[in-house]
């Protein structure tokens, strides 16, 4: 197919979903409507088990289900990321040098990590109350110890991160979060039911089983982006890469 | 006022995502997805949706740039040899 | 009229859709002297929307942008910044304007939250913004 | 107004899929990708927003405040952070590719291929 055909068939496709999308658009309920009948119900449900973020009660209890797909999804694809990214046989490793680094930078970044690290803690413990949890606290605790390569030096990192432990970490992220569903089907009740006591409205250990959820993504999430950025790193910074691939394929 | 608020949050998410895609040279993408990723978590705050602004946030300020820059100097190294 | 959410609009139009211009035009210097100042205004902007709202609990937004807007910030330094291309334009601009935007903003919220825990959180991100902007521009001008 | 939020939404979606489609390097066509998918947030959070409405987070606010919708507020945010991963595997790929080929223009890895 030249360019040019393809060009047409292109335009031709974004029109006709343009053109779909503004009649779907036009028949949708208008922006900014009273009628959200879902969003009453579960608000309602959230505030009947003691859970004053609402957003957090639908991801871990009233979906719990469903977050535990996303998260197999998570596991899925870092496990996919580290298979792809692995040492092939005929690659060599080249320890890299550690590039000179101004002494501010490195005086921020040894301040940084800590405040990081805590705000990131702070995300995941508060899930339940306030915005956050542990999708968004694992994310910024895995960037904090990444505050080492970016503004100190690549072995900084590598001395203070065992990776080894960080793939275990990921595993038992998304163990615990099975092991808390089944907590459920041994209290007599369904698989991921919230079985544990809710706790008074807006305290820290309100909201049964949501925070000991939020945990465990926190817990998954923080180790699978270590694991995902280890795997970037050593690819774009030790390995040389080997001479196989198109010669051999050709 | 909430409304001219929400107005001006998109058209920046708009223009972002539209710079996004023009811009070819991916490292230079890059710079302009981690802004659209600034945009996005304020066109969900004005949404009153601060859950997802934080995770919005998280990933696109410093992980998503930090994945794609060392892909593409993974990359541009596999070339510079094969050129040699 | 809220004057919080009239002061969020004003950074919004003024600071950042510039800078998103800035970005995503001309060399990767100025690029990344654009991308610094964005998250720099952008914590600013979740402070002032906190207060237009009248919801401390968003003060969270500002916070982690506090942390991570420089840390992304380093990574491009890190990563895109040639070493030997000098001063990109518009770098000396940074430090003047973390210096006089982040106490303008910080400073007015402080006394309207009046003495309290809001108030210590407001000033930890004043204090980790100013050290954020100091460190960023040193490694953008390392260059 | 009462459709704008929705037709930016369909805008970042069709942007983000004419720079798939053209694309001369795969690491822009990843990041492209990320784009078109932001659209699918910015799509739920308009259907969920209610006018006058705060966040349905009553940390610091009375539970009769009026809120918007959490359920799609649920399903952007854990799609955000899982979303990341995706394209990091996406990534990879890319890499992977890379190596093998010695080209990321899926233009060149046509020819390769046929």
């Amino acid at each position: 197919m030249s360019r040019r055909v393809r060009m047409g068939v292109l335009a031709a496709g974004l029109l006709a979903t343009a053109a779909l999308f503004v009649t779907a658009f036009l028949d949708m309920p208008h922006f900014g409507g009273a009628w959200h009948p879902y969003g009453d119900r579960a608000v309602q449900a959230s505030v009947n088990r003691r859970t004053a973020n609402t957003v957090s009660a639908v991801n871990f209890d009233q979906r719990g289900f469903d977050t535990l797909g996303e998260e197999s999804i998570l596991f899925a694809s870092v496990l996919g990321t580290v298979v792809l990214l692995r040492q092939a046989r005929d690659e060599r490793t080249r320890a890299p040098r550690p590039g000179p680094v101004p002494a501010a930078l490195r005086r921020y970044g040894l301040v940084a990590l800590p405040a990081t690290l805590l705000i990131g803690l702070y995300v995941i413990a508060h899930g339940q109350l306030s915005p956050g949890g542990g999708f968004q606290g694992g994310v910024v605790v895995a960037t904090a110890l990444h505050l080492l390569y970016i503004a100190v030096d690549y072995p900084a990192l590598e001395r203070i991160r065992p990776l080894g432990l960080y793939e275990v970490g990921d595993a038992v992220g998304e163990a615990a979060y099975v092991v808390l569903g089944v907590a459920g089907l041994l209290a007599g009740s369904a698989y991921l039911a919230n079985v544990l006591p809710f706790g008074t409205f807006n305290t820290l250990s309100s909201g049964g089983t949501v925070p000991l959820l939020n945990a465990a993504v926190g817990l998954e999430v923080a180790s699978a982006v270590v694991v995902l950025l280890a795997r970037f790193l050593v690819q774009a910074l030790e390995i040389e890469g080997g001479d196989g691939g198109k010669e051999q394929a050709a | 006022m909430a409304d001219v608020l929400v107005v001006l949050a998109l058209m920046f998410v708009a223009a972002a995502a539209t710079a996004a895609v023009l811009n070819r040279d991916p490292a230079r993408q890059a710079v302009v997805l981690s802004l659209l990723g600034l945009g996005l978590a304020v066109a969900f705050t004005v949404l009153q949706a601060p859950d997802v602004g934080l995770s919005q946030l998280g990933v696109g300020s410093a992980l998503t740039p930090l994945m794609i820059l060392l892909t593409v100097r993974k990359v541009r190294k596999g070339k510079g040899r094969g050129r040699e | 009229m809220n004057p919080w959410l009239g002061g969020a609009a004003l950074l919004l139009v003024g600071g950042l859709g510039p800078s998103l211009w800035a970005a995503a035009s001309g060399g990767a210097g100025r690029r990344v002297v654009a991308q610094n100042m964005a998250t720099l205004l952008l914590c600013l902007v979740f402070l002032l929307l906190a207060q237009g709202y009248g919801r401390t609990a968003y003060v969270d937004l500002a916070l982690v942008v506090a942390v991570l807007g420089p840390a992304g910030t380093l990574v491009f330094a890190r990563l895109l910044l040639d070493r030997d291309s000098g001063d990109p334009p518009g770098a000396r601009w940074l430090t003047p304007v973390v210096a006089v935007a982040t106490p303008a903003t910080v400073i007015p919220l402080c006394i309207v939250t009046g003495p309290g825990r809001a108030t210590v959180k407001l000033v930890v991100i004043g204090l980790l913004l100013l050290a954020g902007g100091v460190a960023t521009t040193r490694a953008v001008r390392r260059g | 107004m009462s459709v704008f939020p929705y037709a930016v939404a369909g805008w970042i979606f069709l942007v983000g899929v004419y720079g798939l489609a053209t694309s001369r390097n795969l690491v822009h066509a990843v990041g492209c990708l990320s784009v078109a998918q932001s659209a699918t947030y910015v799509l739920l959070l308009a259907v969920g927003y209610r006018r006058g409405g705060t966040a349905p987070v009553f940390s610091d606010t009375p539970t009769t405040a009026s809120v918007v919708d959490p359920v799609v507020q649920a399903l952007a945010l854990t799609d955000v952070v899982v979303g990341a991963t995706v394209t990091a595997l996406l990534l990879a790929l890319v890499v992977q590719t890379a190596k093998r080929h010695g080209t990321t223009d899926p233009d060149e890895l046509h020819e390769l291929k046929g």
